[in-house]
């Protein structure tokens, strides 16, 4: 058996890495730098009802191990997903995770019921965490009875499994976690990005046009690993984690914590190929830390 | 567009706070135009480093960059050595069109560290008999460089903001004084292009365009500029830098 | 007149640069780094009722741009740091700043009485933030009207000025500030640590004994200026502002996103000259950058 | 203890992942007692490196340090080159204490990368005419360092845990058959000091522990071990790194 698969709902991982929705695109431009088909699966960028054009520039801003977004869920609409991005990917051996989002719950449930029809989606992606748009999103993501009720909706009328994405914007994300599983997740993705703000000096303004931005990047590896750790005690969801994962000893970690596979976001700025490389590392580092497979490794520090 | 490690075979400093930094590449040597950039990644630094093409010398596998140290990455940038290597991507982005312009005249117009790419472009230009006009524009007598080198291409004119070298002013006065020019090509803040491009509306013109980039290669949509097209946007880093001066709205 | 010259409730400090509580100890080891008089004031570190053992080693671990920490409050108890610990730093001429903890509201009450008669000590910073202990702390840090309640108390009993020290584990930062300002607080310190946990990989457990650790350091900078700047535009309460600080730009960086003063902890580990180099530097930055004193830096990124 | 910077005079690899620097400053070389450490201050890196000073040359100005490469701050600073300086606070802690051992039997006992600080003690013992004898172990035959340096001031007991160099087994094999000894001092791993403290009760004896930490300097109270004094504990940084045997609970 290989080493590295995982099985989770709607999905059979030859591995568990995947990039993290909204840093690769629909894969289009990373496919220049390596064979998509090494992946275990792809999560797309997030799919809105019709077309958005986002926040203003500047959208971006570096920060100490890591960076703040405030892209504002730019993306071409779900339509056009489904018709002119879905069938590039689809030609790969990947799996294909579906990020949705929306300022209603309508939106939600409009995004989720047009992938029932593209047999390469996989799953979905819930995203209630965007902290860049004023309107749905991160409400969505930081009351549990919203949260609940948003994920219950969808749940109803999408085919596919769905996979709840948590903001770690919260005082408790256990009960944010639980809240999802009751309303019938069929799993959890965590975390998005923390909401954060640079200065810039010379203005004496925000930098990012946006004012607040999401932090990633390996800055916020603790605190993902910590509630994933939490999370994994308390509900029995499988976990697609991430959060400043940048080499295959990162993933270890994110696997002993509890996750059952992870995303990989702010890495591939640093290093298009990162994927590539973390998927080619990883069972070395398994085995050098006496572990014969990445299941064997899954919530191994929460459960002794 | 690879992801490249690119040897240092020299660097030194040209003017205030800026450096010249030759690099060997066959990849890069051999496949970059003027207007293409280096998105250069450095260890401890999240995102790439954006820095245009100033020159490429194709027989020696020569890619010649010239930045100015404002921040952490370019002050990491200008601590590197002789023999280190460095990670990037490139050559990346789209350079400025090569249209059939010979024998006609074609003016370049750089502010700042804006004027590195004007360079490479001026001298292929000159290399297949364009008559070049070149007006750069810098703050102060300090902050000058690459002149001579732009004499040996274009007829070149430099104005400083204080008036401490060449002319005093900004770019834009010079432009009713160069004569006649079929086309111009720009590069620089985004205020000195705007000046330029509602100065000169209706000529055909080039500019290129920064924004603070997240990955580099066009998927993360972080540069976007609004443009005349059917999505209204267009990406810097894939897109662009270079675009044509109705294509996008600044 | 002095440019870095800051007035607050309770401190006149000649400049608004001060070592955060729990990362300088009562400023005996880093008095033979340089003279603390050159300090605006000293935090110094948690007092409770009684003296505190902490938690089990190890206590601290690296992580990227930042570190995590559980010490768990340990301290030699209230009366034995006025009769043995103020002495000491009383000798120079700096503010001192008592940082209070405790596990019951009426433990926070006892210590804050304490103080009422050691004429060195200038406030009071009200720990209800400390991630790491089993009892209070993060309780009363994270619901505000908890936060609300030993806030009150504590003013009724204590003649000092009471900075309340914020958790930034929280939903909703803003509310947590309005709570102690409605309470009667006197100003805000913020933030605290965010819990963050790093899994050792030989061992596969979390590395710090504690299991959880507080974050701090540069990596969480993006996080504590985003909710300075939240809460300076919702409450007029004084900010000492923390989170990362590391050199001037940054302090202007926090004074610009509305803090009034600032404290600097993980980066005295290293560089144990930090605070007097910061101290020295900010005068040339703030010329730079066109201002011409600390008070006209205040707010400028909120206000505009 | 001071700032210090530390000038890099010379770096090489002497066992396996294990490489010895010597660095040049006199604060420190002046001022450092065997057990001392060096706290080394990296950028890129928010914590201090304790690494113990494994033999001074006060003549040169000269502090020599070992260290194995176990992780990001290890790894870099095996990648220092000659003429690099490195910051470091220093000389840190309390060495081991220098009591009357003239004519004595002393044994010296190290693990690992234990062995160093073991190396400037036994030396200083020596020319203070004290008969010295170290039992150093290792891990295998590729780990083993400085052995010829021990043979010169001490009569040399090498054991590895697979047996592959010097004797198979734990240096605590070894203790029944060196002889008598007045006192012992000890440095490595946990197990080992525990071990050994264990079976040499009674015995006047030091140890030199390890803990993660924060500040350094005694501050931040990261590195706290229990102890039988009035506070119930020490610090590792600042009250040690070595202690007496009984003054501890390990
Ligand atoms: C297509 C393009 C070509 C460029 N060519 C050159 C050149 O030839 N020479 C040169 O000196 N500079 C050039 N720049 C600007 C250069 O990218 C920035 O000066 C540089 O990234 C600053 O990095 P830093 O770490 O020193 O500054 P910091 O302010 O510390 O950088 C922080 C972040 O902001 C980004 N950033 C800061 N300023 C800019 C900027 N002006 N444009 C884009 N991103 C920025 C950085 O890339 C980084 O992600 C170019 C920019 C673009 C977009
Ligand atoms: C008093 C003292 C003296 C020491 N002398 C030596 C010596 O002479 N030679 C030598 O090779 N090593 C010595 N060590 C161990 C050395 O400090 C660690 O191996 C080193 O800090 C590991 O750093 P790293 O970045 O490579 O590892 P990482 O695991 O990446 O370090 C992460 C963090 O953990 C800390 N850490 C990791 N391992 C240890 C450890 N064993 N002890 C204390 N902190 C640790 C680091 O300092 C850092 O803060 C000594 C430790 C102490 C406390
Ligand atoms: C530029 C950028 C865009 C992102 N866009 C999305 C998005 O559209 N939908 C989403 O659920 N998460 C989005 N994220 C969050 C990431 O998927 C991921 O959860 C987060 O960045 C943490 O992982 P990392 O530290 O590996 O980047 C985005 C992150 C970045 C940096
Ligand atoms: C080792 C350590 C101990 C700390 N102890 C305390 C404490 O006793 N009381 C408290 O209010 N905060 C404590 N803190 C939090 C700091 O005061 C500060 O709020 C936080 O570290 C963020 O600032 P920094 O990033 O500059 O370190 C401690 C932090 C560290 C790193
Ligand atoms: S920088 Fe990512 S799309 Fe241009
Ligand atoms: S490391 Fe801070 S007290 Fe020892």
């Amino acid at each position: 058996m290989n080493e590295l698969a995982v099985v989770l709902p709607g999905l059979n991982l030859k591995n568990p890495i995947m990039p993290a929705s909204g840093c690769f695109g629909f894969g289009y431009e990373y496919s220049n730098f390596y064979d998509l088909s090494e992946l275990g699966a792809v999560i797309m960028k997030a799919a809105t009802g019709t077309a958005r054009l986002g926040n203003p520039t500047p959208r971006v801003a570096e920060t100490a191990s890591g960076m703040l977004n405030a892209i504002g869920l730019q993306n071409p609409g779900v339509n056009h997903i489904i018709e002119q991005e879905v069938p590039f990917l689809a030609e790969y051996d990947t799996s294909i995770i579906a990020n949705i989002a929306g300022s209603t719950i309508e939106e939600y449930e409009m995004v989720a019921e047009a992938f029932n029809d593209t047999e390469h989606v996989h799953a979905l992606e819930l995203n209630i965490s965007c902290p860049n748009v004023k309107e749905g999103g991160i409400q969505f993501g930081t009351d549990p009875q919203m949260a609940a009720k948003v994920t219950e909706r969808v749940k109803r009328v999408s085919k596919l499994p769905i996979y709840v994405k948590l903001s770690p914007n919260v005082t408790d994300i256990v009960a944010m976690a639980k809240a999802v599983e009751a309303a019938g997740a069929d799993g959890l993705s965590m975390i998005n990005t923390l909401t954060g703000m640079q200065i810039h000096l010379p203005s004496r303004r925000p930098l990012i046009a946006n004012k607040t931005g999401g932090l990633s990047g390996p800055a916020i590896k603790p605190i993902a690993i910590r509630m994933i750790y939490e999370v994994k005690q308390h509900v029995d969801l499988p976990i697609i984690g991430m959060g400043g994962i940048c080499n295959a000893e990162d993933v270890l970690e994110f696997l002993l914590a509890g996750a059952d596979a992870v995303a990989v976001g702010t890495a591939n700025f640093s290093n298009p190929l990162v994927c590539k490389e973390i998927i080619a590392d990883l069972p070395d580092v398994l085995k050098r830390n006496g572990l014969s497979s990445v299941q064997e490794a899954i919530g191994k520090a929460v459960f002794i | 567009m690879k992801k490249e490690k690119l040897t240092i075979i020299a660097t030194k400093q040209i003017a205030k706070a800026t450096f010249e930094m030759k690099l060997e590449n066959i990849h890069i040597s051999e496949n970059a135009v003027p207007g293409q950039f280096l998105h250069i990644l450095m260890e401890g630094h999240t995102l790439g480093r954006p820095i245009s093409i100033a020159d490429i010398d194709k027989q020696n596998h020569i890619v010649t960059i010239l930045f100015k140290v404002v921040g952490s990455g370019t002050k990491r940038l200008a601590e590197y050595r002789v023999g280190q290597q460095i990670d990037a991507l490139g050559p990346s982005g789209n350079g400025f069109p090569s249209e059939q312009n010979e024998k006609k005249t074609v003016l370049l117009i750089g502010g700042g560290i804006g004027v590195p790419p004007m360079y490479y472009l001026g001298k292929q230009l000159a290399e297949q008999n364009v008559n070049v006009i070149a007006i750069l524009g810098f703050q102060t007598a300090e902050n000058v460089f690459y002149e001579e080198k732009f004499n040996q291409v274009a007829e070149t004119y430099i104005v400083t903001d204080d008036g401490s070298y060449g002319e005093e002013g900004f770019v834009t006065d010079l432009l009713d004084q160069v004569g006649n020019f079929d086309c111009y090509y720009t590069c620089g803040p985004l205020p000195m292009i705007k000046a330029i491009t509602d100065k000169l509306i209706g000529k055909r013109g080039y500019i290129s365009l920064e924004e603070r980039m997240g990955c580099g290669v066009g998927a993360c949509l972080a540069c976007m500029i609004p443009a005349n097209n059917q999505s209204g946007y267009k990406k810097i880093c894939s897109d662009g830098p270079v675009f044509s001066a109705e294509e996008v709205i600044i």
